[in-house]
């Protein structure tokens, strides 16, 4: 065998060859479709499912930075945050409709966007990483010295949501948080994909791959990188408005390093720049955790720990990166 | 289930509290180990679950409840390290009717959240009130309060303020320190020029006593210079270690020692010791002690019948006699009334350790007190 | 005489103590083509740097058809039709040749903002990104990461990407280095041939290329212009011979 | 007569998957000369990094001296003696100029005095980080890096481009008196064929990875039909034409 | 009056000095190697235990620890170098972060279940214990030896890293592995030396820092944020950066919680943030 080409695509359709990146397929499908069983089989689960509904939501937002834009946030949390006490404290107030306190939410995580915008686009690598939890860290303190609005380190009480269009009451078994999230979910996910397979979502591919050269091609690569920003800050909001609703609680952790550190986990497990990678890590990384926690609740992360390892030496590029890759390869061999 | 009696223990298992844990789930084995494992014919089983997930996640915690509740079963839900953690959860306990025992999370208002929530720990203002009050009559005139800048440290400087000043002492000025704080040499400058006759402190427990304490006594205040009031985390066992004898004489208002004199205690330390590689028990370890105890005496008067309601009213105004002494619940509150100690760091045969020398017996929580009396506090203890 | 379609005025810039640009004065009349040349390190690369904003003057004025573009971001002199290609390979290595210049062309085009449309609904851009590579020899490995093509390939979607930015005035940095020579000659004739009116200024060790494409060589030596001529003048002059062309060189 | 200083067998290599090279096989005396030819991509610096051991080797075998070297480390080769210029150059940009050289410096005659009179713009720039240098520059530090590890082999991938003729008639010459007389063998790819063919004393031409053409430079040189076969040399006839 | 400030500059530098011996092993390894170590602390832990270890159960004397403390971590890093790092230096920043945090989590567990959940007190030998005065001038003995320990350990970096051929065959290895072999580096020796270095150096800085930090488990975590900070205003990779940064943080965050102590949790942020837009590759950038 020679040189490997790619077969003579002189006949072949270009846009062929971009569709196929971008079309829906049966998998996907299934994958939704999967989304719903836990009402059938496990009923008892739909509280974790919302939770891992809303961490995929946030890993989403945040894989649209770091996976496609390549901008890596170790602050995340703070949209997260922001969002949440935005919903909690709407409720709180009186105002206990979900779907409008969610868009409120989401519109105070925006305007955060738009306001740290100025400042992240300054910047790149490292120093972002650190600026990013910088303004994480200083809204938690603002938080947590903000006593009489947020209830500091006791948590934002008193927060009480009416029924989900007025019908559905946020019950024990958490079927409307459960609902309510995967819907959101699956809503904002059909956003994202689309925003990822527009020339928006390719010219945030160029910047990823090579800042320099975007100005080069006329790309005004300073507002896309505010723009995806703005995006995925909004996004992150919205996951924790989702999270503040369905607790009817906020906490400053909401706030914390540690978030910002544990979606950042979930996405690299699952596989940055993957569109599903924040999704199946958040799954994988909170299935494995509530497991591992039941089984051996005091030295559970040990072994959370090693299933992390084990992934990034077996699967680099997280989960779907290491199965695309081993499925390239089978492919080849055949 | 009607052979067994579930209870579901949330607690911070893991991470940075999980020592908390450490402490509550020995006691609790070492009850069970005391007083077997089934009361009123029925068999207890205990479903341990983690919520230090990642620092404290009181997202985590409620939704431990709930799962306690639907998945599980569990007929009474124990533990809750952290103040968060129990707030979250008490509308659970609540919908669902299930008694939630606090093991340790100390602000005051929790009990105030649900009617199904009692605590067998304590609501700091008990001992810090206490503490002021004490500080006030034995003379001392002035005091400087400092404490982490976190929902416990601001109740217990609140408590400290109002019991002194009624007591008729003044505050000469306080300061916050921030919640995470390797350092405290500033601080400890700032009180040394305060020129106060007295500090108050609260730090949670962990690294901080010892590093707070080491940054005091580098700046020559030590209670040979300056009378320090504390809260226990600052006089524990590990905290004593690290500070060695600049720690003498350092005076704490506290619900338990492992050095309290009384027969069961002794037992109980022993026990634990065991359990523990050696280790003494602490505040932490008494209260999920105690709390296990009042589950086990609450069935016992229900005969085993498992109904929140039923559970709860058996609960109310028990009172017993635990290794910290005699104990109480206050049928309004449900809240626990217990003795507060006074002690003086000693130095005891070689080793430092807390001797009580004065005691206030039956306290209340002042905090729930006031509400009464102001009447924001409805007649099953709940907030207006 | 119609105005330049680029020039600058007076452009100084030095990297700390090294002079790199001194008072240069250029002017490139509409569809000229022109050659600049000279020993290693003189500042060439650093003049397209200048003209493209992207390293900013000490001091001097660049003008693109008589405005004053010396403030403007590089992203906005693209959109004016001021493009360069890179010396030294500036691509997106895990893009295909094929999505590299579709986003450019749809940068042109200012479609690249839009995020509720998906990217195979653009035909017309899809059309001529392809076309492009066509034309560069790229179709056949369009679809591969440019990570994984030849350097010589890389060098040809240097020059697809900037052809896709439908220059007014191209900067070329030696796009013949590292492509055979008679490829090279093709590429020169797909730039030279794709219109008359767009102005060209390349830089160029090959000598061959340079004197059979340059209507007029510009020489600069350690930042400064030495000598501007038609190729005749240039292969005459004794200080170019001296400093660049060395002996072997006669016409 | 004495032993190859290095010969393939049969080599079979490319990257992770995809195969580059095939069917590779030659032989190179002590103080040899070898110009590779072909177009883009035909695997010239595949061939290269295979023989530094830089690719994922399948088949064939490679011998130093008479040593069997396939499954040696890349930085032993170097150690053996194989020198290697980069076609993408590869400065360590967060080193001097000075630095770039003088982590790659073994003993020998070629040291920072000799390289900076062959590149005397090297000296001028020592200070310079290695992502300071213009394109040109850093060409010659990566030859100057190259020849600081005083090799037995050079492999040299398309050394000359972006190099000013000044320069590059002095590298030739240069080149010419290693072969000469320090005995240093080269393998050299180019675009220039004529330089390179004027350089060496053997030539290979590949295309598609694998070996079409092989025998002697100079008698190359002199058959425009093969070398127009080949690699296409019209242009010259152009630019006289 | 003078003497107070006098010596609360000292405690912020103290203070300053403390946080840079449990960076500066990171400025190595993070710095240098680029390498996304999350699990600095886990080093960190490791030479803490080690030396609480030897002191409690094998009374040995606090200084005779300090050496075994480096060694302990350098020599347990350079087991997991071996077969976990290694396989990551080309991996993107993304993955490393992935790897180590699974090695801060399993450490933490690993800590928690052999030495307990519980704090590690140690007693100082009294003549590092209590304060000297100098006129009214009063500094912390062990604040001081914190001082000299901190300078001693910058010389030395300073003249192995930054003045040998080691420190610059290290950046080559780390600019592009490829080339480095293929001019005969041997990148693997050079990478895993370095690594240790790194670590045994986080080794060391918490043996030394347990007396003010204390140490459990959740050591590996909690001062983090604080090394990250340390290296990322200093500038990657320079150990100079490193110590000057250490030092002005330590005494910003001291002074400011003397004078506005309502906003003490916020000035080290702050100070980090605005350095950071003002000088995003740091104060004291090796790469340009
Ligand atoms: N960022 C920088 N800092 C300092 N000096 C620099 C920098 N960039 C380039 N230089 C120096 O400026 C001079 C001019 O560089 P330039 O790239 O313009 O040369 P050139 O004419 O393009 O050379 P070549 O023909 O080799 O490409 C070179 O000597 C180079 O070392
Ligand atoms: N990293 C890589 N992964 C996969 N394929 C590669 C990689 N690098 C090169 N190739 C492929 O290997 C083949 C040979 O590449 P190589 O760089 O050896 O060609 P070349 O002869 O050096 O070309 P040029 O003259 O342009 O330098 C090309 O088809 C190229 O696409
Ligand atoms: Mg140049
Ligand atoms: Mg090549």
């Amino acid at each position: 065998m020679t040189v490997t080409t790619a077969p003579a695509l002189a006949t072949l359709n270009p846009r062929e060859l971009l569709r196929a990146h971008v079309k829906w397929r049966h998998l996907e499908t299934l994958f939704w479709l999967a989304t719903l069983l836990p009402f059938l089989v496990a009923p008892t689960y739909l509280i974790l499912g919302s939770q891992i509904a809303i961490a995929a939501l946030f890993a989403l937002s945040l894989d649209l930075i770091v996976g496609y834009a390549g901008l890596v946030s170790l602050g995340h949390a703070a949209f997260f945050g922001f969002g949440a006490y935005t919903a909690g404290l709407i409720a709180k107030a009186g105002w206990g409709e979900p779907i409008t306190g969610l868009l409120a939410a989401a519109f105070a995580a925006m305007v955060l966007g738009y306001l740290t915008s100025f400042i992240i686009v300054r910047i790149s690598h490292f120093a972002l990483i650190m600026v990013t939890l910088g303004l994480c860290l200083l809204l938690y303190e603002v938080a947590n010295k903000a006593h009489w609005l947020t209830g500091g380190d006791d948590g934002l009480q008193g927060v009480r949501m009416w029924p989900l269009l007025g019908m559905f009451r946020f019950d024990l078994y958490g079927r409307t948080a459960f609902a309510y999230s995967l819907v959101v979910l699956f809503g904002s996910f059909l956003i994202l994909r689309r925003l990822i397979n527009s020339p928006f979502g390719l010219s945030l591919r160029g910047i990823r791959e090579n800042a320099r050269r975007m100005p080069a091609i006329g790309s005004p690569s300073s507002n896309r990188i505010r723009t995806v920003y703005i995006i995925s800050g909004t996004f992150a909001g919205i996951a924790g408005g989702l999270l503040a609703q369905t607790t009817e609680f906020v906490a400053l952790d909401a706030l914390s390093f540690q978030r910002s550190a544990e979606i950042l986990v979930m996405l690299v497990l699952g596989g940055a720049g993957r569109l599903y990678g924040g999704l199946v890590g958040a799954l994988i990384f909170m299935v494995a955790r509530d497991q591992l926690a039941d089984m051996n609740p005091q030295y559970w992360y040990f072994w959370l720990g090693l299933l992390l390892i084990a992934v990034i030496i077996f699967l680099p590029n997280g989960i779907l990166g290491g199965c695309a890759r081993l499925l390239a390869r089978w492919r080849r061999r055949a | 289930a009607d052979g067994t009696v579930k209870i579901g223990l949330i607690m911070t298992y893991s991470g940075q509290f999980a020592d908390l844990a450490t402490m509550m789930d020995n006691a609790i084995k070492l009850y069970v180990k005391q007083h077997g494992d089934t009361v009123a014919g029925k068999k207890i089983e205990f479903i341990r679950k983690d919520s230090g997930t990642g620092g404290t996640a009181p997202d985590v915690a409620k939704r431990l409840a709930q799962e306690l509740v639907v998945r599980d079963k569990a007929d009474i839900i124990a533990g809750f390290s952290l103040t968060p953690e129990a707030l979250a959860a008490a509308d659970v306990g609540t919908e669902a009717k299930k008694p939630m025992v606090i093991t340790n999370a100390a602000t005051a208002i929790i009990t105030t959240r649900s009617p199904y929530f009692v605590r067998t720990s304590t609501a700091l203002p008990q001992p810090i009130g206490t503490l002021g009050g004490w500080a006030a009559k034995s003379g001392i005139k002035q005091a400087y309060t400092m404490v982490s800048d976190y929902g416990p440290g601001i109740d217990s400087e609140g408590a400290f303020q109002n019991a002194f000043k009624q007591g008729g002492g003044q505050i000469v000025g306080s300061v916050r320190f921030p919640v995470a704080n390797p350092d405290f040499s500033a601080f400890a400058q700032r009180l040394k020029d305060s020129n106060s006759e007295a500090v108050f402190i609260f730090v949670p427990g962990g690294e901080q006593p010892a590093a707070l304490g080491k940054a005091l006594a580098e700046r020559g205040i030590t209670p040979k210079t300056m009378k320090v009031l504390s809260s226990g985390e600052l006089t524990n066992d590990d905290a004593l270690k690290g500070l060695g004898d600049a720690a003498l004489g350092i005076i704490s208002g506290w619900t338990y020692d492992h050095r309290h004199k009384s027969a069961l205690n002794a037992e109980f330390v022993k026990g634990m010791n065991e359990l523990l590689g050696g280790r003494n028990p602490d505040q932490f370890a008494v209260s999920a002690y105690d709390g296990i105890h009042l589950i086990y005496e609450a069935l016992k008067k229900t005969n085993g019948n498992t109904d929140g309601d039923a559970l709860i009213n058996a609960m109310k105004g028990m009172a017993w006699e635990s290794p910290r002494g005699p104990i109480s619940i206050d049928p309004e509150t449900r809240d626990i009334i217990q003795t507060i100690y006074l002690r003086r760091v000693e130095n005891i045969g070689g080793q430092l350790g807390n001797v009580e020398f004065d005691k206030v017996e039956k306290v209340k929580d002042p905090v729930k007190e006031k509400m009464k009396a102001d009447g924001k506090l409805t007649a099953d203890g709940l907030a207006k | 005489m119609s105005t330049p379609a680029l020039a600058t005025r007076a452009l100084d810039k030095n990297f700390a103590s090294l002079v790199v640009a001194r008072g240069i004065e250029i002017s490139l009349p509409k569809g000229a083509r022109y050659a600049l040349i000279g020993p290693n390190g003189a500042g060439k690369t650093t003049l397209i740097n200048l003209i493209t904003g992207m390293v900013r003057p000490d001091g001097g004025q660049i003008l693109l058809d008589s405005d004053d573009i010396t403030g403007l971001e590089p992203a906005a002199r693209v959109k004016r039709g001021l493009v360069r290609t890179f010396q030294i390979n500036t691509l997106f290595p895990n893009l295909s040749a094929l999505e590299a210049v579709t986003l450019a062309v749809c940068e042109r085009r200012g479609e690249a903002g839009t995020w509720w449309r998906s990217l195979p609904t653009y035909n017309a851009a899809i059309e001529e990104a392809y076309g492009i590579l066509k034309t560069l020899m790229l179709a056949d490995d369009c679809e591969r990461p440019t990570r994984q093509l030849a350097y010589g390939q890389q060098r040809l979607l240097e020059i697809a990407l900037a052809l896709a930015a439908r220059p007014k005035v191209l900067l070329l940095d030696e796009p013949a280095a590292g492509v055979p020579k008679d490829e090279s000659g093709e590429l020169f004739k797909a730039v030279a041939g794709i219109s008359s009116d767009i102005t060209v200024l390349f830089i160029e060790h090959d000598m061959e290329l340079v004197f059979r494409f340059a209507t007029r060589i510009i020489v600069m030596v350690s930042g400064a212009i030495l000598v501007e001529g038609t190729p005749a003048e240039i292969a005459a002059d004794q200080r170019v011979r001296d400093v660049y062309l060395g002996q072997a060189h006669h016409g | 007569m004495a032993e190859a200083l290095l010969t393939l067998n049969d080599v079979r290599a490319g990257y992770g998957d995809s195969v580059v090279l095939d069917k590779v096989a030659f032989e190179l005396p002590e103080n040899g000369s070898l110009a590779v030819l072909g177009r883009n991509g035909v695997g010239k610096s595949t061939l290269f990094l295979t023989i530094m051991g830089l690719t994922t080797f399948r088949r064939g075998a490679i011998v130093w001296r008479g040593r069997d070297i396939t499954r040696l480390t890349p930085h032993r080769r170097a150690l053996l003696g194989v020198g290697w210029v980069a076609q993408e150059r590869e400065i360590f940009p967060s080193l001097t100029v000075e630095e770039n050289l003088d982590v790659a410096a073994r003993s020998g005659p070629w040291d920072i005095a000799r390289v900076t009179d062959l590149f005397p713009r090297l000296a001028e720039r020592r200070g310079n980080m290695g992502n300071q240098l213009s394109g040109g520059e850093q060409q010659m530090l990566a030859i100057a890096r190259a020849l600081m590890t005083n090799p037995a082999l050079l492999l040299l991938d398309e050394p000359l481009e972006g190099l000013a003729p000044i320069i590059v008639e002095e590298l030739t010459a240069a080149i010419r008196r290693m072969i000469e007389e320090s005995g240093t063998a080269i393998i050299l790819a180019e675009q220039h064929a004529e330089i390179a063919l004027s350089l060496t004393r053997d030539v290979l031409v590949l295309e598609r990875g694998a070996i079409v053409h092989r025998g002697r430079s100079d008698a190359m040189l002199k058959d425009a039909a093969t070398l127009d076969k080949f690699i296409g040399l019209r242009l010259t006839e152009r630019i006289s034409g | 009056m003078i003497a107070r400030h006098i010596s609360l500059l000292f405690d912020g530098f103290a203070y300053g000095m403390l946080l840079f011996v449990l960076s500066v092993g990171l400025s190595v390894t993070l710095g240098m190697m680029n390498f996304v170590n999350l699990a600095h602390g886990t080093f960190a832990m490791i030479g803490g235990y080690t030396t609480v270890m030897l002191m409690r159960s094998a009374g040995w004397p606090f200084f005779a620890t300090l050496p075994v403390a480096f060694v302990g971590a350098a020599a347990t890093s350079l087991v997991l170098e071996r077969i976990l790092y290694r396989r990551l230096y080309r991996a993107s920043d993304l993955d490393q972060s992935l790897l180590t945090i699974g090695i801060v989590f399993v450490s933490i567990a690993a800590a928690a279940y052999v030495f307990g959940t519980g704090q590690q007190p140690v007693q100082l030998p009294a003549y590092l214990r209590g304060r000297v005065e100098f006129g009214d001038f009063s500094f912390g003995i062990y604040r001081m030896f914190l001082v000299v320990a901190a300078l001693v350990i910058t010389g030395l970096l300073v003249l192995g890293l930054e003045y040998t051929r080691f420190g610059s065959r290290v950046r080559a290895c780390v600019d592009n592995q490829r080339m480095a072999r293929g001019l005969g580096l041997n990148v693997d020796a050079v990478f895993s030396i370095t690594f240790a270095l790194g670590s045994g150096l986080a080794g060391l800085g918490g043996a030394l820092g347990i007396e003010i930090v204390g140490l459990d488990p959740n050591f590996a975590f909690k001062y983090l944020v604080y090394m990250l900070i340390v290296v990322a205003v200093g500038g990657l990779a320079s150990i100079r950066g490193a110590f000057v940064t250490a030092a002005m943080l330590g005494i910003i965050d001291i002074v400011s919680k003397y004078y506005v102590p309502e906003i003490g949790a916020f000035v080290l942020y702050f100070v980090m943030v605005s350095f950071l837009v003002w000088r995003p590759a740091g104060l004291f950038a090796r790469r340009s």
